[in-house]
């Protein structure tokens, strides 16, 4: 699935988009430990992070497919 | 009031600078009495006092754009019928650049403000949109919106 | 916020059209991240409905004047510090033309927004000006605010 | 004294300023009373009807000065 990277993610992940490859029956939660995993900088900033797939937030238990677009968000800052 | 709904009026994530005469314009019509007009600016310090000497923006446009369409409906109606446009920029923008505006018409003057005023607290709370502080020091900081980062979904 | 005092801004009745864009470039200083301005415009359908040919609006300009600049003056420091500059215009005026036009800038929105609608609210509760309706079917009457005629003094 | 008619009280009057002449001791109540007496029209007006006095709203019972511009205000309509 390809995942997307905004504002501070973005900078840690050194990357805007990034494909990862994860088992079958993965939840939004498990992606976001993998991400973890990759770049412990991230873990500091998960209790503000919001995952979103396909444009709509979801909660961490959701079980995601192959060809979801997961965002991840940090807090947002417009206006 | 006809035509209150967001069909047709700007509702857009734009990366060159925001023209407020043109919002302003493309709301009003001869049923509306009252035009109430937001322009969020960046401005010469931050709010910890901070030397600021631009912002940078960013989007992720394929789910901004829907919840801004949201916000702008939702305003339309919510507080008697209103038309709504707003616009946001994103990428570098210097001192005294406009980052977003929001402009209203209604028949009545506290329609219109109630609508201008929910459209941007509105997208401030739940628009996918990132802000970096650059200071006149050189530093920078992404900086969060009150009520930005509610509990995750 | 420097420069919070209406001295220098905008302040005035005027018989000729009212730029909006000029309030709001006068407000402006690098201090303030937020613009409200408001626009009350001639519609077409009076609040009883009836089709609207025009308004003429007439002031008492000794009095009207100084009670503008307090409530600018009231409206610059009562929700924070803003920058207030308010026009008013009188004569004849056709559909679509603006009767009147507020711009507040502040460092922060809230007080923007607060600052600019209790302009226009005392300014139709507090100024001596008056409107005249003409009616497509030839006809005409003078219609008072609400709050425009509060116990004598 | 001047006195400044506005609105409807200045189409009913017929004029927008006029030149009075009252006895010493005239309060704006009896600036009042002269002009319904000449414009019987303005009679169902005077509840809402309010008097400046050189640009200050003034109670009708305040004493007058020869000198004096005393505007006569229907409702107002500005906004």
């Amino acid at each position: 699935m390809t995942v997307l990277a905004f504002a501070r993610i973005r900078e840690v992940i050194g990357a805007s988009s990034a494909t990862l490859e994860l088992p079958e029956g993965a939840t939004a939660a498990s992606l976001w430990r993998e991400l973890a995993e990759r770049h412990p900088e991230l873990v500091p900033l998960e209790s503000s992070t919001r995952l979103a797939r396909n444009g709509a937030l979801v909660e961490r238990g959701a079980v995601l497919s192959d060809g979801d677009e997961i965002g991840v968000m940090p807090p947002f800052g417009g206006g | 009031m006809e035509g209150a709904s967001a069909v047709g009026l700007p509702c857009d994530i734009v990366a060159s600078p925001i023209e407020l005469e043109r919002l302003i314009a493309a709301v009003r019509t001869d049923a509306c009495g009252a035009v109430v007009a937001f322009l969020g600016v960046v401005r010469e310090f931050a709010d910890d006092d901070r030397a600021v000497d631009g912002l940078s923006y960013e989007a992720y446009p394929e789910m901004a754009l829907p919840e801004l369409q949201a916000i702008a409906a939702e305003a339309s109606q919510r507080f008697g019928e209103a038309r709504v446009a707003v616009v946001h920029r994103t990428g570098a923008l210097a001192l005294g650049d406009a980052s977003v505006a929001v402009a209203v018409a209604s028949k009545h003057r506290a329609v219109a403000f109630d609508a201008c005023e929910y459209v941007i607290d509105e997208l401030k709370r739940r628009v996918p949109i990132w802000k970096k502080e650059h200071y006149r020091d050189g530093e920078a900081s992404w900086r969060a919106n009150a009520g930005g980062s509610p509990a995750r979904a």
